[in-house]
C-alpha cells in the first residue's frame, strides 16, 4: 500500500453536521452523572477540555463513541453525553476497533490510563498502533494506578515507593511516546492536564489526524501521586523544564527563551543561544510530517534523559493508510470482482446433486 | 475381462501415508465421486501434529477415512474394509483398524529397510505373519507409476508425487466408479500446469487398468445410491458449514458480521473460510489474541453488527473476561468453540468434548449464557445460525459448542431454501425509544426481556454501558444491594425463557422403557447408529440428543422420567451428567472416554448390552 | 457525678461519614480497645466504591461497624445499637442498619441545606420524623470539637479534621472503656507531628467529658471479657491472615516464596501485606498483568520455590489458561481469589462467593484442582496454610478461595505456636532418580501418586515438561489414545486421594435430625449464629462448614443422609448446591442472596422456621 | 539506580563449571527426542548452533534452562538436553521470569517465535525488556504462523496473502528491534539463520551480556513463507542488502564494500566510497555500548526503510541493572536493617492480650 507523506487535510468519513443545523455548546456534550473523581483531579480538567472541544468538531453527539478501559480516568465515557463503553481492564483499543471497523462513520475516542493502556493493555496498545484505525486515544498518564488506591505504574520512576513496592520499584519506566513510534504510530503527541489551550489544540489535532492519534497526557493524582509532573506543569518550573514542539521552529525553550536543542552528532545537547556560541539557526527544527521516525525518536527520548527538557506537542504526524478503509477497500473490491455476495448460489457451490 | 461385481451395502476405506503422499486429496476424491452418484457419505481426515514430521516416521503418518452406504449412515465407520497403506508407518499406525479378512492395499516398494525401522518394524511386517489375517495387495505402486509416467517431461520426484492417483485408479475400479469426476477436479486444480493433468490422469488410469489387467482383485463391489430426502445436496465439513451458516444469518438480519479471532487448531478454518467472502461484506478480523478478537467482536456488536468471534479451549479460557462483559452489556455475540482434547495444550489435533463445563461456568460471577451444540458436520449449519437468532433476539452472548470430530467431518447435506430459515430480526432502537426522561438502555420487552439495540449513530439515544452493576431501566452504575439481585435475577430468566421456543425434543426409538441414551454434540452419529442398531434387534432404547444445551428443553424433565435407565456418553469425564443429575436429581449414568477419539458405535452397544443385563434383560 | 453502668453482652457499633471523617480509624481504635480488654470483636469495613467521591455524597460514605461481646461471636452484627453519623449522607445509608430505639449519634454541625440536598434528603430528616423512633444525640461535633481545640497552632481545616476523635471519646465513655490504648497509638502514630498528638488527644479527651459533664446519656455500658479459649491473641483481618498464612508456610517449608499479582480489589492488600517482608525473603512481583502474575509464579514453582498468586474474579478469568498449565505440568501452585461482587466488573467492593463453579471447571478440557475455602477472618491463616500444603505434597495448582466479607472482615486470633503448624515437606527429588533409563519426571509416588519434584540446577535430573499431553513416567509428549485416558484419570485420582488427608468433619448442633445448614466461606458467622440460637431452641438443627471444597470429605455422604433437608446457604444463586446435588443426588435446597452483601442472621433464622413449618413442626 | 556503562564483561551469577572438570561436547545437549521439524526448516540450524556453542559457555547442564511458548519454534526445549517447559502461548516470558527471579544462578533462554513473543505475547515482550532479567531471548522470526499452517505474523510485510488474509494483510508491521529498543532492552542484536558462524557468535554474547539479551534471528519457513528472507541470507545478495554492525567500526556494506551509511542531518543515505565524493571517515561509526538509543533506533529504522541494507549484528549492548539482583538487594537490605524474619515475632507482632 502506498503511503502517503503528510496529514495536513483530514479526509474522515465521519460525517458532519450538515450546515444550517444549530451548533452545540460544552453543555450538550454533558451528562446527567455525578463527576465522581476525587476533587482537585487532573481527570476535571480533561473532560472539560473535552466537552468544550467537541463542538467545534461539527460531528453531531449521536456519531461519537467514548471507548475507555478500568481506572478511575476510564470512568470519562459516564461523563460525557455521548455514546459511551465502559469495558473492562486493558482492552478498550479492541472494543473501540470493533466499533470503529463495524462502522466507519463515528468519530471513535479511547479514553485510557497508564496502568489500563500500558500494562494490562500494553499489547493492544501497540497492535492498535500498527493498525492505524482512525481512533483518537487519550492516555491519562499520572504514573500510578489511581483507582487501586495507589500502586506503581509501568510509567512510574524506578525506584518509586508504593503500597506495592514500599522498598522501592525496580523497573525502568516506559517512555509511552518512543513505544508507540516503535510501534508505528502515525500521530503521537503529548499535552498537559494544566495546559487548558494546548489541550484543546492538540486534542483538536489528533481528531483532524485521519489514523490513530495518540495523545499522552501529563495528569495530576493528586491522592497518589501529587505533583509527580508539576515541573512541567506550574508556572516556576514549566518554561524551563519543556519544549513546545512547533512544526518547522527550532527547538527553543526556557523562561527567556534563550535556550535551545543542538545535534551534535548522534548526540543531543542542550545550548545557550544567546552567549555568542550558538544561535537559533544551529538548532533542531522540529518536522512532524517527516516519514523518517529518527528525529521523532530523538524528540521522545529527550524526556528519558536527564537534563533535557520534556518536549510537549506533536511529535509525529503522517498519513498512512487506515485499516478500516483498506478493509472497506477489499470490500468493494471484491463486490466489484465477482459480484455481490448471492447466498442461494453460495450455499450451492461446488459440486451439488439432486434427489427427487 | 470384466470380473464379478458384488453387490454390498456399505463399505468403510482408509487412505494412510505419509503427509506428503495425498491420501487426504484421493480421500477426498473417492468421498465426492460416492456422493455424487448418490451414496451417503461421512468422512473424518486424521493429520499429523506435526506440521511436516520426518519423512516415513509415525509422527507424519496423515489419513483419511471414508464410509460409503446406500443406506443413511452417521459416522466415519468403526473399523475399515480396505487400508491403503503408503508405507510401513501407515501400516503400523491404522493395521488395527482393518477388519479381519480386510482388504490391505501397500506401496511395497516403500517397504525397505530403513522405512521399517523408521516406523519402528524389526522385520518386514508383510512377510513375519503380521498380517496374515488380512487380504494383502503388495502393490510395487512407486515402480508403477514411474513405469506409466515415463514419457512425460516430469522429474522421478515429480512423478513419485502422483502415485497416490495410481492407488485411487485402483480404488476406483474395486467400487466399480467411474473417473470421470476426478478427470475433471484435476484439470481445474492443475488449469495452469497442464503437464500435471497429463501426468495425474495417466497414473488414474494406469491404476485402474492395473486391477482390470491383473489378477489383484477377484470381484470388485457396488454399493448403490441412498434414499435421501428430495433436495440438492453437496458434501461439507463442519466447519463450512460453519461458514455457511454464519454468512447465512448475516445475510438473513442484514446484519454485517464482523468476525474476530486468532488462530488455532481447530476453528482456525472458520476464519480462513470466512476470509474469502469479502464480496458478503464480511470482515475477518485476525487480531493479536483471544481477547482482542472476542474485543473487536463486542464492539462490533455495540455498533450495530453481527460480532462473531471463535477459538478453542485454551482460547476460551483467555476469552472468558470479555465474554463476561458482553453478558452483563447485554450485546449480542456469538463465540464458537471449536472443542479439542485438553486440558491445557492438551492434544491439539484431537477431538474432545470436555469444555461443556467450562461454557457454563467458566466466568466470574452469576453469568448465565445459552449455549448450542451442532450434532454432526452439517448441522453446524443450522445450529451456528440458530446461535445467531437467539443472541440477536434475546441480546446475549451464545456460545456455539462444536468440535474438532465434526468441525473437519464432512457429510452430504440437503441445502435448505433461503425461504426455510428462520427469522432473525435486528429490530434496533429507533428516536421512539427517547421518552421524557430520556432513553432508557435496560427498559425491557416483555417477553423476551431483551433490552433495546440502541446502536451509535442513533440520534437522542446516546447512552453509556459498561462491566459495573446498572440499575434496571436507567442504566446508571449502581451498587444498590437489591437492584444487583434482581439484574442477576432477570439475566438469568433472559436465558432461561429462551426454552420457552426451543421446539418439542424428538425422542428416537422407544418413547418410553428401558434405556434413554441422551447425547450432545459429534457423539451423535455413533449414538444414534448404535441405537438403530438396538431398535433393529427390538429392544426398548431410545436416542435424545441435545442441540440446546442451556436452557435445556422444557419437555426434557418428562422425557427422562418415561426411561428407567439414563445413559450418557460423553467424550470427557461426565460434564452433561453433571448437570442432569443436578438438574433433574435422577440416577442418570455416564459412558465416557476421554482418549482424543470419538466412539465406536460397538463400544456403545456392549455399554447398553450391560445396563439391559443389569436391569434384568437377558 | 457518675452514671449508672448497664452490664449487657454485646453491642454493635456503626462509625459512618465522609471518606474524609476518619470512621475507619475510630472504628479500628473502638475494635483494639475492645479486644485488649478481652471481648470477642468482628468487623465489616464498607468502603466507598470511588477513591473520594464528592465530598457529603452518597457514594463517598464510607463505614466501619463493629460487634463486640462477652460471649464468642461470629459476625459483625445485623443491625446496630447505636449508629454514629458524621453528616446527612451517612444517615441516609445506614440509618436502616440501626434497632428501633437505637442510639443515633449526629454531628448536628453538618445538617445545613446544603449537605442535606447533596444526600438526597428534601428536609431535615432530624426535624421531619425520620429519626423518630431512636434515641436521637444531636452532638455540635464539629463546634465543639474546635472549642476544645481553639489554643493549638492548627488551622481549622486540620481542627475539623479531629473531630472523629471527640466521636471515639463519646464512644469510649459510653462502653466504659479506657482512652489509654488510643492515646498510645496517636503518640506512635504522629510520632513526628506532635502538634497532631495533643490536638486528638485533646479531641477524644473533650468528647469524653462532654458525656460525663452532660446529661447526654443516662446510663453507660459495660461488656465484660468473653471466655476464650487459653492463649495469646490478636486482632487479625482475613488478608493480613493470608499475608502470615503464606509466609509461614513458606518458613516452615523452607520453600522461597514468590507471590506474582496484579492489583485488583480486594486481593491488592496481600501484596501489600507480602511486600513488606523482604526480612523473610519474601518476594512480591507486580506484574503487568493477572497472566504474567501467575506465570512468574509458575516459573518459581519450577525453580523449587513456593509459587503463589492471588487475584479476584476478572483476574482469575485472565489466570485460567496458565492455571491449567500448571495443572497439567504437575507443579505446586497456590492460587488466591478473593472473591468479589460479579459478574464482569459487577461491584468491585462488595462482596459475594459466585466465582465457586468458575474455579471447579473455568478451564478447558479435564482439569480437576483442589480448592479449600476460609469460613472467617482468622481462619485464613490456617486456610491458606493448608493450600500450601496440599500444593507441595501432592505438586498441583491449589484454590484458595476467599472472599471481600472475610478478607476485609476483622476479628481475634488466637496465634498458634509454630509447633501447632502441620508439616510442609518439599522433598525435591535428587540424584537418586536417575536411574538406568534417565530420569523419569512422571514416576509417581504411590500413595499420593504426586510426580518428583525435580528441580533446575540438579545434576542428572534434566527434563522437559509442558502442556501438551505427556506419557505416564517417561513425560515425553505423547498422542496416544490409551495414554491420554490414564493421564486424565490418574489427575482426577490424585486430587481425590486428597480427601484420605481429610479431618473427621464437625457437626455442629444436632448430630442427626432435622435440617443441616451446609456453608463454605464466608457465611460461617451467620449461619453458625443462627445455628446457635436454634439449638439453644432445642431445635433439630446442625451447621457444617466445608473447608475443603474439592475434593469433598469422605463422611460427607454419610453426615448429609442423616438428615431431613439439607440447606445450602450461599452469596450466589446455589453453586455449591448444585456440586452436592450432582455428586450425592440429594434433593438439598439452597437459601440464596446476591447482593452483595453478607447473610444477617435473621435471614437464615426464619428461613430455617420456614423449612421446620414444612417438615410439621410448629 | 546508578547505571553502568558497557556490558562488555560479565558479572553473572550463573555457576560456572569448575577448573578440572570435563568439558561437554555438542552431542550432550542434544536429548533423546526425535526433533519433529518439517526437513529443510531453518529452525534445524538455530539448534544445531545453540547446541555447538553451549560447552563454550562454561555452564553445567542442570543450571541451563529452555523456556518456550507455543509455535514450531518453541519445540525446541524438547531437543535440548537441559531442564527445559514448554508453555504456553506467548507467555514464556513471565515464565522464565519467575524461574530466573526464584534461583538468580540458573542460566535461563526464552525460545519463542514472531507470534508468539509479537502476536499474543507482545506485552510480556515489552515488559520482560524493561524488567532486564538476566534472560537470553531468541526470537524466531519467520514471519508467519507455522504451526498453525500459515496465518499472516505481526512481522510479515504489509499485503500479505495468507490462508486467513487472501486479499493481503492490512497491518503495519512490527520491527522487533525496534520495539526492544523502545521498551529499554539492554541487549539488541540480530543474526540469521543461515549464517551459522555469526550466529553462534551473537550467541554467545547474548549470553555474555548481563541483562536480558534479544536476539531477532531470521528464519526460513520453507513450508509456508520459503524465501522471506533470502536476500538477506543467500550468497548472491546477501552482500549489498546486509550490513554487519561492528562496535567502533563505520556502516560499510557491499558484495565489493564499497558502500557505506551517511547521515545527512536526521536523513541517513547510501552513498559509494569509492567513487571519490566520499570515504569511510564520512560513514557513521557503530557504537554498541552507548546509553543514548538514537543511533540504536536509526539503525533499527533502517529495515523499514526501503532500499536500506538490513543491519544484522549487535544494535545495542548496555549495562543496566538486572531485576533480579535489585529485589536480591532489597532482601538483603532488610535483613541488614531489621533482621533476619522471625515467624514467631511476624506472628505475635502488633497489640496482643493473653488468655490463661
Ligand atoms: C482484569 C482486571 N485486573 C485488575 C483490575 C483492577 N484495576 C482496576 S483499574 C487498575 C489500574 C488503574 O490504573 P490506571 O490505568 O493508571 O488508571 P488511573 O486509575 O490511574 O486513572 C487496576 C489494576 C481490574 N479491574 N481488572
Ligand atoms: C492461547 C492460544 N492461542 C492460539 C494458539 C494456536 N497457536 C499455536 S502456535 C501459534 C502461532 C505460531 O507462530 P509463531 O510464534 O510465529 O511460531 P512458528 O510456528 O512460526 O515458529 C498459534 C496461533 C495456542 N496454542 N494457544
Ligand atoms: S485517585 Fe487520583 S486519579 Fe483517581 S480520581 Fe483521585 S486524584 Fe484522580
Ligand atoms: S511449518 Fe515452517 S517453521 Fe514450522 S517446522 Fe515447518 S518449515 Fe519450520
Ligand atoms: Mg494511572
Ligand atoms: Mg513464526
Amino acid at each position: 500500500m502506498k503511503r502517503e507523506r503528510t496529514s495536513r487535510t483530514k479526509r474522515s468519513r465521519t460525517s458532519r453536521i450538515p450546515a444550517g443545523v444549530p451548533t452545540l455548546s460544552k453543555k450538550d456534550f454533558e451528562s446527567d452523572q455525578d463527576t465522581r473523581w476525587c476533587p482537585g483531579c487532573g481527570d476535571y480538567s480533561i473532560l472539560a477540555q473535552t466537552q468544550r472541544i467537541m463542538p467545534e468538531l461539527g460531528i453531531p453527539r449521536e456519531n461519537i463513541v467514548f471507548i475507555s478501559g478500568i481506572g478511575c480516568s476510564s470512568r470519562f465515557p459516564y461523563y460525557m453525553n455521548t455514546y459511551g463503553f465502559h469495558t473492562i481492564h486493558g482492552r478498550a483499543p479492541t472494543i473501540a476497533s470493533g466499533v470503529k471497523m463495524a462502522n466507519p462513520n463515528l468519530s471513535v475516542w479511547v479514553i485510557t490510563g497508564d496502568g489500563d493502556a500500558l500494562s494490562i493493555g500494553g499489547n493492544h496498545f501497540i497492535h492498535m498502533m500498527r493498525r492505524n484505525f482512525d481512533l483518537n486515544v487519550l492516555l491519562f498518564n499520572n504514573r500510578i494506578y489511581g483507582l487501586t488506591k495507589g500502586q506503581y505504574s509501568p510509567t512510574s520512576e524506578q525506584g518509586k515507593q508504593t503500597y506495592s513496592t514500599p522498598l522501592g520499584s525496580l523497573e525502568t519506566p516506559f517512555n509511552p511516546i518512543s513505544l508507540a513510534l516503535a510501534s508505528g504510530a502515525t500521530f503521537v503527541a503529548r499535552s498537559l492536564d494544566r495546559d487548558p489551550d494546548h489541550l484543546r489544540t492538540v486534542i483538536k489535532s489528533a481528531f483532524e489526524h485521519k489514523g490513530t492519534s495518540f495523545i499522552e497526557i501529563y495528569q495530576n493524582c493528586n491522592i497518589y501521586n501529587d505533583g509527580t509532573f508539576f515541573q512541567y506543569t506550574e508556572k516556576e518550573t514549566k518554561a524551563d523544564n519543556t519544549v513546545f514542539l512547533e512544526h518547522s521552529e527550532p527547538l527553543v525553550f526556557g523562561a527567556e527563551r534563550n535556550k535551545g536543542i543542538r545535534l551534535n552528532g548522534f548526540q543531543p545537547e542542550v545550548v545557550e543561544t544567546t552567549n555568542g556560541d550558538y544561535t537559533t539557526d544551529d538548532l533542531i527544527v522540529h518536522d512532524q510530517y517527516t516519514e523518517d521516525t529518527t528525529l521523532a525518536n530523538f524528540l521522545a527520548g529527550m524526556s528519558d534523559t536527564p537534563d533535557m527538557p520534556h518536549p510537549i506537542g506533536i511529535f509525529r504526524s503522517v498519513r498512512h493508510p487506515c485499516y478500516e478503509d483498506a478493509m472497506t477497500n477489499q470490500i468493494h473490491g471484491a463486490k466489484e470482482r465477482v459480484g455481490d455476495g448471492d447466498l442461494e448460489a453460495l450455499l450451492n457451490a461446488g459440486e451439488t446433486w439432486t434427489v427427487s | 475381462m470384466r470380473k464379478p461385481v458384488e453387490q454390498i451395502e456399505e463399505a468403510t476405506i482408509l487412505f494412510a501415508g505419509d503427509s506428503g503422499d495425498g491420501s487426504q486429496t484421493i480421500g477426498t476424491q473417492m468421498t465426492e465421486t460416492s456422493a455424487l452418484i448418490g451414496n451417503d457419505v461421512a468422512t473424518l481426515p486424521d493429520y499429523p501434529a506435526e506440521i511436516r514430521a520426518p519423512a516415513g516416521s509415525l509422527a507424519g503418518v496423515s489419513g483419511f477415512q471414508l464410509h460409503f452406504s446406500s443406506e443413511q449412515i452417521h459416522t466415519p465407520g468403526d473399523l475399515c474394509d480396505v487400508l491403503v497403506a503408503m508405507n510401513p508407518a501407515a501400516l503400523k499406525v491404522h493395521l488395527h483398524k482393518l477388519k479381519p479378512n480386510g482388504i490391505l492395499i501397500v506401496n511395497v516398494d516403500n517397504f525397505a529397510r530403513r522405512s521399517l525401522r523408521l516406523a519402528g518394524y524389526e522385520d518386514n511386517p508383510l512377510e513375519d505373519g503380521t498380517v496374515a489375517k488380512y487380504q494383502v495387495f503388495s502393490v510395487e505402486l512407486t515402480r508403477l507409476t514411474r513405469k506409466a509416467l515415463e514419457n512425460t517431461d516430469l522429474t522421478t520426484r515429480e512423478i513419485d508425487r502422483c502415485k497416490n492417483f495410481f492407488a485411487l485408479g485402483m480404488i476406483l475400479w474395486l467400487y466399480n466408479r467411474s473417473m470421470e469426476y476426478t478427470m475433471k477436479w484435476v484439470k481445474t486444480k492443475f488449469a495452469t500446469k497442464p503437464q500435471y493433468i497429463e501426468a495425474n490422469i495417466l497414473a488414474l488410469r494406469a491404476g485402474n487398468i492395473y486391477c482390470e489387467a491383473t489378477e489383484q482383485f477377484a470381484v470388485s463391489y457396488d454399493v448403490k445410491p441412498a434414499a435421501f430426502e428430495p433436495g440438492t445436496y453437496r458434501n461439507i465439513e463442519g466447519n463450512m458449514a460453519t461458514v455457511l451458516g454464519l454468512i447465512a444469518a448475516s445475510h438473513q438480519s442484514g446484519l454485517p458480521l464482523v468476525y474476530g479471532s486468532y488462530p488455532i487448531t481447530p476453528a482456525s478454518d472458520i476464519l480462513h473460510g470466512l476470509a474469502q467472502y469479502r464480496n458478503f461484506g464480511v470482515i475477518t478480523m485476525q487480531m493479536e489474541d483471544e481477547i482482542a478478537a472476542v474485543g473487536v467482536a463486542i464492539g462490533a456488536a455495540f455498533s450495530g453488527s453481527l460480532g462473531v468471534t471463535g477459538s478453542s479451549g485454551p482460547g476460551l479460557a483467555l476469552k472468558s473476561e470479555a465474554i463476561n462483559l458482553a453478558m452483563i452489556a447485554e450485546l449480542p455475540l456469538v463465540v464458537c468453540n471449536i472443542q479439542r482434547a485438553g486440558p491445557s495444550t492438551g492434544m491439539p489435533t484431537k477431538t474432545e468434548q470436555s469444555d461443556l463445563l467450562q461454557m457454563f461456568y467458566g466466568r466470574n460471577g452469576e453469568s448465565p449464557i445459552p449455549i448450542v451444540a451442532p450434532s454432526r458436520p452439517f448441522d453446524c449449519f443450522e445450529t451456528v445460525y440458530e446461535a445467531c437468532r437467539i443472541a440477536v433476539k434475546y441480546r446475549t452472548p451464545v456460545i456455539f459448542l462444536s468440535d474438532l470430530y465434526i468441525g473437519m467431518g464432512a457429510e452430504p447435506w440437503r441445502i435448505p431454501k433461503l425461504s426455510e430459515l428462520p427469522e432473525i430480526k435486528a429490530d434496533f432502537a429507533g428516536r421512539e425509544y427517547a421518552h421524557g426522561n430520556g432513553f432508557e438502555p435496560y427498559q425491557r420487552d416483555p417477553e423476551t426481556l431483551a433490552r433495546p439495540w440502541a446502536k451509535p449513530g442513533t440520534p437522542e439515544l446516546e447512552h453509556r454501558i459498561g462491566g459495573l452493576e446498572k440499575s434496571d431501566i436507567t442504566g446508571h452504575v449502581s451498587y444498590d444491594a437489591e437492584n444487583h439481585e434482581k439484574m442477576v435475577e432477570i439475566r438469568a430468566e433472559k436465558v432461561a425463557r429462551i426454552a420457552n421456543e426451543i421446539p418439542p425434543t424428538e425422542v428416537f426409538g422407544a418413547q418410553e422403557g428401558d434405556v434413554l441414551l441422551l447425547g450432545w454434540g459429534g457423539t451423535y452419529g455413533a449414538v444414534r447408529t448404535a441405537v438403530e442398531h438396538c431398535v433393529e434387534d427390538g429392544l426398548s432404547i431410545a436416542h435424545v440428543h441435545l442441540r440446546h444445551l442451556n436452557p435445556f428443553p422444557n419437555d426434557l424433565a418428562d422425557i427422562l422420567n418415561r426411561f428407567k435407565k439414563v445413559l450418557i456418553p460423553e467424550l470427557n469425564r461426565g460434564q452433561l451428567l453433571k448437570l442432569v443429575r443436578s438438574t433433574y436429581l435422577i440416577d442418570a449414568i455416564g459412558f465416557n472416554k476421554v482418549q482424543g477419539q470419538p466412539f465406536h458405535v460397538y463400544e456403545l452397544e456392549s455399554k447398553i448390552d450391560e445396563i439391559l443385563k443389569e436391569l434384568g434383560h437377558f
